[in-house]
């Protein structure tokens, strides 16, 4: 978010929302974390949020942190 | 069902001790609890002896002397309301000599009384009135000339009730409800002797004095001397129903008094375990927005939302939505409606609406207003202990030794709990109050917090983290209970990492702004004080590290033993009548009522057999995402019972942007709310008082709300959702909410004994209610955890990505106040607005100086989302950098301020931090008078007839 | 230089004893300033140390001070305790009031202070209760109850914080022995209250003194200063009252000190269990922990061997009012009423015959002449319908209207109502209104009474109606005695529940003052 | 709910600020306990003359406790004036032992004296006669206080005497 666009879009959001995820689960390490977020993105976002995340990780690979990048990663592979 | 009032045995329970003893009364054997007046325990048998000052939910006072008795062997006439039983007593309650002292004191009331019985308000309804003829009180010889206390001005200054003072009878029963009851003292007696009066404050009118209006004086007036207006203006009541509140989380049970078809007055049920006969000014006064001219009574229709509404037939109305939501179905796929549950409707009703979803639009997409409040304290809870639900009863808190309130403000958002638990703080227990604001608990009258942790909004999760550090490096945690309840390991792990010197209240003290020093007596006092109990609210839940604070609330718990048993736990304020409810009933996107996930397929399959269709394993979407999902492109039709997201949802530009995006907005509601002016189908809903069901309350008791009156929009919410879902095609038939809980008590193994026949039976059932706990459960986890072992997590503090700065340099926070309730939709409705007729920004004296602010200016609040204009108001409540409003106006919008930031596992929005500007400003901002406009356009409605 | 002694007591010092003081002092003298004897026909009162003893002059003034000095002045009374009055008595309590500096350590030391409370500490606390016990003291304050077994009460109440509250609210006209032991022996109290807190266990005190009595509270306060190493660490604070006599009820005294409207609190629980900030509390009144110093120095003995049937021990009668010999006078118990009013006091002041003595304060009976044999014994008293109280009597002539007494004690039971409870509050303001009726009626020329109209529906809606009212004596005085029962069974406390003692005494002895016919004969003698 | 929000004169307001001042020095030196409040009371009355309504609030919060609950007590106490005294102040005892030398009509008496009936003050503002109820000198009334001084055997003399010292 800047300040001169105070609503975020979509993928900007989503991907927020996964690195968001993941610093907030950091603390248990790279693996645990990872993992916790793929958990958690799966029990909670809808199935098309999970698919427009994947493919976001693959647009924009520099916008996911490395932990949410890995539970994307992970994803994806179940992701069709 | 006839006029009774409820039965008053003078004086409250004795205190349990186990012991009782047996004596005589009037010639019969009775046994009583030690402790127990004489006074109630003949009231216990069935014999009543004369009063006026006493009354069963104060302490004895002993100042009327009409209830003297004999006891053989003492001397004199013992007051009966003083005096405890004593084992082999011989009480005489009823003899001539006692009439005798009876009439002559009688004699002396009626001697300075008004004789206008018959033209008074409380005829029929008057202790006085009925006490004098019980006592036989025939003729007054004193005479007509002499001193008096008739003849005063009344005081109509309180919008509900009036103040009489010639009939007042100085029993002080005002008085006492005031300070024991409510805690306020805002009542006095003044003067002394015959000069005796009731005084609010100082002498002042009701208005204006500290009288917070919660009527627990009117309710214990014996007189016409504090009567409701409404008494006085209908009459006094012929039948009384009893039923729920609708407004907060507390779930306060009243009779609804009625005369004829009337509502006269509500009167809190004593019998009601979650109030004990107490009430606030909101759900005892504030219910005349029932039959407001606002509300709206036809089904209306629009084809987009720039025309004026159209009323049409109900038939109408359920045929067009269903052909909408099938229609959007169609063209844009089964995921592409969705819904969101009231957590102001019953459990029956929200059931029915996710049940719609689910069941007739084939996906999860549902949501409920819980996500902005306590989602977190589903996730969080659920994750340590194993259930998204506090762990105690309300009745816990008069076992506390040491309360630890935290992003709460009991006495305004959740008034009649503030009221018990300041009793228990008055009896000594000992308060921690961590907030940035000072709050009322802080320091009030007779109260005051041992320790106050002013903290900076945002930082609760190194503040928790930092009490913590100073359990684990003290040892004071409780090793034993650790142990036996949760896992050693997982608590290691973190006993480590709260450990770590970084964690520290020192080192965390330039972050929170909290001194160390008191960071660590507070944490001292939660662990060592003896039953330790948390209560926490909004101010824990709505920070984009909610679900964190909850879970280190609940490590602490844990690591203090304090859960499991009464006086402690883990207790969520919660904020709405029902969203407990809401959210048992299945009303998130990923689980089924009883909180079990979709993606279970047992779970699954239960829910598909017993509604005969497949069932979507997939999550759907929360309210953010759809609204995101709606300016993609993607989502087009919701159906919104019951809820104003545009004003209570955060970023409103956001969520505007979404509504105006959909094909079809269904809004469900007694008013067109702001959400409606963005909606396609408006269909008028059903007050509390005009529909069975139940609510669930913030302690998990599932309460009977009853109809007292016919709905005046023609159907009960529920009976409205049903005929959609009929018109969508499913086969509901439905005759009665009870069989909704049926079908809710085979689906939910929590709730697999909840029944219609038992609430009536129990008066009440907090849940788990079931096989193993036929009677509810008040305390959870007292065996252990319901997960198992209790889990420790980690919870590491990542702070906000809401930064102040050069250009938004103030932190704004928002809350709710005593006589307002969520975006004021009712409570603007009604005299309530006498006290709080706007929301205020308030702030401190040196920022409000910096930038020229005086009281009452007003003021632009920018933040990056939007700005604002409201007046300020100037006070040391809030620390410098802080400003805070509520927002109970929709002129207000102070969500136009709030961002899109939520918490990290549940999206609930971080409605407590905003980097805000404020500025001296000439009024409405630009953005105000726009949308004003807009909403007068958008509430333009031609009248059925004119339609046709 | 020569030692002269002044009382500095506030009654001595309305009689003009501050500027005799002055005057002495100005002449070179040393003026010790002493507590009052407590004989103010005498006052003001000077004594001279003489090498054969103090020797005494009073009444005197300012004027007469070189008279004194030389000796020749006609009021020479020798030595003071040889007085008749001061022979006669047996002063246990008030033994050193009058001859020592009040507030001189050593003075008291001397006079034989201290000694009571050096036996009570070399003592288990049960000891000392056992003793108080023995002594048969009874509460001084007007009720008797025994004051060891309060003291056993609040000793076995459960451990934790504990006071002793001594009341000297001191309202009841016609009594002054409280403040006169404040200001002219204020060790004694201060040692009786160090006594009582080592028997129970307690560590702070509060002595609640009327405002009333500014002398006695600077008195206390200062010696409470000065002693405070003597009782540590027993710590007592003195304070102060604000006009309301009602604040003299044991439970509104508790109330008044923890800062709240001085209300009676409904009993049980007792302050003994529940008093002081809800802490067991033993309260006792200035006399009754002031007879403890003597009980403990002496024995209980020595205590309980003087007086009367259950009355044991002495008591500082007081006799005020139109009295020819004012003052404090000590004596066992069992004296009569006659013999004290009679011939220790000398009769009225003004010479005129006593026609009525108040015996108790405010609350108290009125007694003719016709009762002057009642030995002065609770019992005996409550058996005569009247009570001893704080043994103030007060002496009235026969030109008193007894009437306008009765009158008097409901218009001062409506000024110091508390309020609480409604025979009180209601009743004395009535009680004023049917005695102006009585007054009234019997000051009109005697008329039948007149009888009620009866027999319409809207008189009896309208019972209070002026017409339905019988306002004839009768009538009236029968509404009084209701009344009076009403208040005396009825009331809360005693304020409310002995107003009808002096109303209904007057009533009964002085019939002819109420209108109606005096009674047949004037029993006994 | 709403605090009293009266205009205050600069009188006023200077006065509350003295009694802020002794307040905040009463509750350092005695904490704030409650039953420190008549102690309090006293002092505020001997310093300030009366007791201001507009003092019940600073009280109130010093204490801790409700405005209502403060009213309450200043109210019950008769020594606690709500209103300025006059510049002398003279209680007169109407109790029995003075009543029975005399008292009433020594009351009468001072009225008449004084220029003022008994509870008022005189219109010039120089002298306020009360009732007292027993000063504990009950065998040498009537009895009197003046200006704090006791006075006993209050005859007519006495009077006209105590009338010459409140003129000068």
């Amino acid at each position: 978010m800047n300040d001169e666009n105070a609503v975020m879009s979509t993928a900007d959001r989503l991907i927020y929302m996964a690195n968001q995820i993941a610093r907030n689960v950091a603390v248990m390490g790279q693996d645990e974390a990872a993992a916790m977020v793929e958990d958690h993105i799966r029990s909670f976002w809808d199935p098309m949020m999970r698919r427009q995340i994947v493919a976001l990780a693959a647009e924009r690979p520099d916008a996911l942190s490395p932990i949410a990048a890995a539970a994307v990663g992970r994803i994806a592979v179940h992701c069709r | 069902m006839t006029f009774t009032r409820e039965t008053d045995h003078g004086t409250p329970p004795a205190i349990a001790t186990g012991k009782s003893v047996t004596l005589t009364i009037d010639g019969a054997q009775v046994t009583m609890p030690e402790g127990t007046s004489i006074m109630r325990a003949a009231s216990l048998t069935g014999c009543s002896i004369p009063k006026l000052c006493a009354t069963d939910n104060v302490e004895s006072f002993g100042s009327c002397r009409l209830c003297l008795v004999e006891v053989e062997g003492r001397a004199g006439y013992p007051a009966s309301c003083t005096t405890p039983v004593a084992d082999g007593m011989i009480v005489r309650t009823q003899t001539e000599r006692l009439k005798q002292l009876r009439r002559g004191v009688m004699e002396l009331y009626i001697s300075d009384h008004p004789l206008d019985c018959l033209t008074c308000p409380a005829n029929g309804d008057c202790e006085l009135q009925e006490q004098a003829g019980a006592v036989g009180l025939r003729e007054v010889r004193y005479g007509y000339d002499g001193a008096t206390n008739m003849g005063q001005a009344k005081d109509q200054s309180n919008p509900y009730f009036d103040f009489d003072p010639s009939k007042c009878i100085v029993c002080s029963r005002c008085v006492r409800a005031c300070d024991e009851v409510q805690g306020t003292f805002a009542l006095t007696i003044e003067g002394r002797g015959f000069d005796s009066k009731v005084s609010p404050s100082q002498g002042q009118d009701f208005l204006s004095s500290e009288c917070v209006s919660c009527g627990a004086c009117v309710q214990a007036c014996p007189t016409a001397t504090l009567t409701e207006k409404k008494v006085v203006e209908i009459g006094t009541p012929d039948r009384a129903v009893v039923t729920t509140c609708a407004y907060c989380g507390v779930g306060c049970t009243f009779r609804a008094e009625m005369r004829g078809e009337e509502l006269v007055r509500m009167v809190p049920w004593k019998e009601g375990k979650a109030n004990r006969g107490h009430s606030c000014v909101k759900g005892r006064f504030a219910w005349g927005y029932a039959q407001h001219q606002d509300r709206i009574l036809k089904p209306m229709i629009r084809s987009s939302v720039t025309e004026p509404w159209r009323e049409v037939s109900w038939d109408e109305a359920i045929a067009y939505t269903a052909s909408e939501f099938r229609r959007i179905q169609a063209q844009y796929g089964a995921r592409s409606v969705g819904g969101i549950t009231s957590s102001r409707c019953t459990n029956e009703e929200t059931f029915l609406v996710q049940k719609l979803i689910r069941q007739g639009f084939g996906n999860n997409n549902v949501d409920t207003c819980a996500r902005v409040c306590h989602s977190p304290t589903g996730y969080g809870l659920k994750t340590t202990f194993g259930t998204s639900a506090g762990t105690q009863d309300f009745d816990s808190v008069m076992k506390s030794d040491v309360i630890l309130v935290i992003g709460a403000n009991p006495t305004d958002g959740h008034p009649v709990f503030g009221s018990r638990m300041k009793q228990r703080l008055r009896q000594g227990a000992k308060l921690i109050v961590i907030d940035p604001r000072r709050i009322d608990l802080v320091k009030s009258p007779h109260i005051e917090a041992a320790h106050h942790l002013p903290l900076r909004p945002g930082t609760n999760v190194a503040m928790m983290t930092a009490l913590a550090h100073v359990i684990v490096t003290e040892k004071l945690y409780d090793e034993a209970f650790i142990r036996e309840r949760c896992d050693w390991d997982e608590f290691e792990d973190w006993a480590a990492f709260v450990s770590q010197p970084s964690r520290s209240p020192e080192a965390v003290e330039p972050l929170t702004g909290v001194k160390a020093q008191d960071a660590r007596a507070a944490a001292r006092l939660y662990a060592t004080g003896g039953n330790g109990a948390i209560y926490y609210g909004l101010g824990v839940t709505e920070h984009s590290q909610g679900s964190s604070t909850v879970m280190a609330i609940a490590n602490l718990a844990m690591a203090t033993g304090n859960v499991g048993r009464e006086g402690v736990g883990v207790n969520p304020l919660r904020g709405q009548n029902n969203v407990q409810g809401s959210c048992d009933m299945g009303s998130f996107p990923h689980e089924f009522s009883g909180y079990r996930h979709v993606s279970d397929d047992a779970v699954r399959g239960l829910f598909e057999r017993k509604w005969g269709v497949t069932l979507d394993a997939e999550p759907g979407l929360r309210i953010p995402n759809m609204l995101d999902a709606a300016t993609e492109g993607s989502f087009k039709g919701l159906f919104i019972q019951g809820e104003d997201i545009l004003q209570s949802d955060p970023n409103t530009h956001h969520v505007a942007a979404g509504l105006a995006a959909m094909e079809c907005v269904v809004v469900q509601d007694l008013f067109l709310n702001e959400t409606a002016n963005y909606a396609h189908i408006f269909l008028p809903g059903s007050t509390f008082l005009e529909k069975d069901g139940t609510f669930t309350n913030a302690e998990r008791r599932i309460q009977m709300v009853r109809k007292v009156m016919a709905p005046l929009n023609g159907y009960a919410d529920w009976e409205i959702v049903q005929l959609v879902a009929q018109a969508v095609g499913l086969d509901w038939s439905y005759t009665h909410p009870s069989e909704i809980m049926d079908e809710i008590a085979e689906l939910t193994p929590t709730f697999a004994g909840v029944h219609y026949a038992r609430l009536e039976a129990e008066g009440s059932l907090q849940w788990p209610a079931n096989e193993a706990a036929p009677h509810g459960t008040p305390t959870m986890h007292i065996d252990g955890f319901v997960r198992g072992k209790g889990k420790f997590v980690v919870t590491d503090y990542v702070p906000t990505d809401e930064k102040t700065g050069p250009r938004f340099p103030l932190l704004l926070t928002t809350g709710r106040i005593l006589s307002h309730y969520n975006v004021g939709a009712q409570t603007r409705r009604t005299a309530n607005t006498a006290w709080h007729p706007e929301d205020r920004l308030e702030i401190h004296p040196a920022d409000a100086e910096n930038r020229g602010i005086k009281d009452g200016d007003w003021v632009a609040l920018r933040s990056r989302a939007g700005e604002t204009a409201l007046r300020a108001l100037i006070t040391e409540r809030v620390a410098p950098g802080v400003v805070y409003t509520t927002f109970h106006h929709p002129d207000t919008q102070a969500n136009v301020i709030t961002t899109d930031y939520s918490d990290w596992a549940t999206n609930c929005p971080e409605y407590k931090v905003t980097a805000v500007q404020v500025a001296l400003s000439n009024g409405p901002s630009h953005w105000q008078e726009g949308y004003a406009e807009h909403s007068r356009l958008s509430r333009r409605i031609v009248p059925l007839e004119a339609a046709e | 230089m020569k030692r002269v002694y002044v009382s500095r007591d506030m009654a001595s010092v309305a009689l003009g004893a501050d500027e005799i003081a002055r005057t002495l002092a100005q002449a070179g003298c040393d003026v010790v300033r002493t507590g009052s004897r407590g004989l103010f026909s005498i006052e003001p009162l000077v004594e001279v140390e003489m090498p054969e003893g103090r020797i005494g002059y009073g009444p005197v003034g300012a004027a007469d001070v070189g008279k004194i000095l030389d000796g020749t002045h006609p009021h020479r009374l020798g030595d003071v305790g040889a007085l008749p009055f001061f022979a006669s008595q047996q002063r246990f309590t008030f033994a050193r009031c009058g001859i020592t500096d009040p507030l001189s350590l050593e003075d008291y030391a001397a006079h034989g202070g201290w000694r009571g409370l050096d036996a009570a500490r070399a003592a288990a606390p049960q000891q000392v209760v056992d003793i108080v016990k023995a002594s048969g003291l009874r509460g001084r304050g007007g009720a008797g109850f025994p004051t060891g077994i309060k003291w056993q009460t609040v000793l076995d109440a459960p451990d934790g914080p504990r006071f002793i509250v001594c009341n000297a609210d001191e309202g009841d006209s016609g009594t002054f022995a409280d403040r006169m032991l404040m200001e002219g022996d204020p060790y004694c109290l201060i040692e009786g209250m160090a006594i009582a807190a080592h028997a129970v266990g307690a560590s702070r005190g509060y002595i609640y003194i009327r405002s009333e009595y500014p002398f006695a509270i600077d008195t206390m306060r200062a010696a409470i200063d000065r002693a405070a190493g003597r009782i540590a660490p027993f710590v007592i604070e003195v304070r102060a009252g604000a006009g309301a006599y009602v604040c003299g009820e044991e439970t509104a005294l508790l109330d008044s000190i923890e800062g709240k409207r001085g209300q009676v609190r409904a009993k049980p629980p007792l302050p003994a269990l529940k008093g002081l900030f809800g802490k067991p509390t033993v309260i006792n009144n200035v006399l009754s922990l002031a007879a403890v110093p003597f009980i403990l120095a002496e024995g209980a003995q020595a205590y309980a061997d003087v007086g009367f049937g259950r009355s044991r021990g002495t008591m500082p009668v007081q006799l005020a009012g139109n009295v020819k010999h004012g003052g404090l006078y000590e004596v066992g118990f069992g004296i009569t009423l006659g013999e004290l009013v009679n011939d220790i006091g000398g009769g009225t002041e003004s010479g005129r015959p006593v026609r009525a003595v108040q015996v108790g304060g405010p609350l108290g009976a009125y007694f003719p002449p016709s009762m002057f044999h009642l030995p002065f014994d609770y019992e005996a008293f409550a058996q005569a319908g009247g009570l001893i109280g704080h043994a103030g009597i007060t002496v009235f002539d026969d030109t008193a209207d007894m009437a306008q007494m009765a009158r008097f004690a409901m218009e001062f039971c409506a000024v110091e109502s508390c309020g609480k409870c409604t025979p009180c509050r209601i009743g004395s303001t009535r009680g004023v209104e049917v005695m102006d009726r009585i007054i009234a009626a019997r000051d009109a020329a005697p008329v039948a009474a007149e009888g009620a109209a009866g027999g319409y529906l809207g008189e009896a809606l309208h019972s209070r109606a002026p017409s339905r009212i019988d306002t004839g004596i009768e009538a009236q005085t029968a509404l009084l005695r209701d009344l009076c029962d009403t208040m005396k069974f009825g009331s809360l406390c005693a304020l409310g529940g002995f107003t009808p003692y002096p109303v209904l005494s007057a009533l009964d002895h002085f019939p002819e003052d109420f209108g109606a016919p005096a009674p047949i004969e004037q029993a006994a003698e | 709910m709403h605090s009293l929000e009266n205009p205050r004169e600069d009188a006023t307001l200077i006065r509350l600020e003295a009694a802020d001042a002794l307040i905040a020095q009463w509750t350092r030196r005695h904490g704030a306990a409650r039953d420190q409040l008549l102690p309090l009371l006293h002092m505020l009355q001997e310093e300030m003359g009366f007791v201001d309504d507009a003092l019940v609030a600073p009280i109130a919060a010093a204490f801790n406790l409700s405005r209502a609950d403060v009213h309450g007590v200043v109210t019950f106490y008769h020594d606690f004036r709500r209103v300025p005294a006059g510049r002398h102040v003279v209680k007169i005892c109407r109790a029995e032992s003075c009543q029975a030398r005399g008292g009433a009509a020594i009351e009468a008496a001072a009225a008449e004296r004084l220029g003022v009936a008994m509870g008022g003050t005189r219109r010039d503002g120089q002298v306020t006669l009360e009732a007292v109820y027993c000063l504990g000198l009950c065998a040498v009334g009537p009895n009197a206080l003046v200006d704090g001084r006791p006075v006993a055997r209050v005859d007519v003399g006495r009077l006209d005497a105590i009338a010459r010292e409140i003129a000068a």
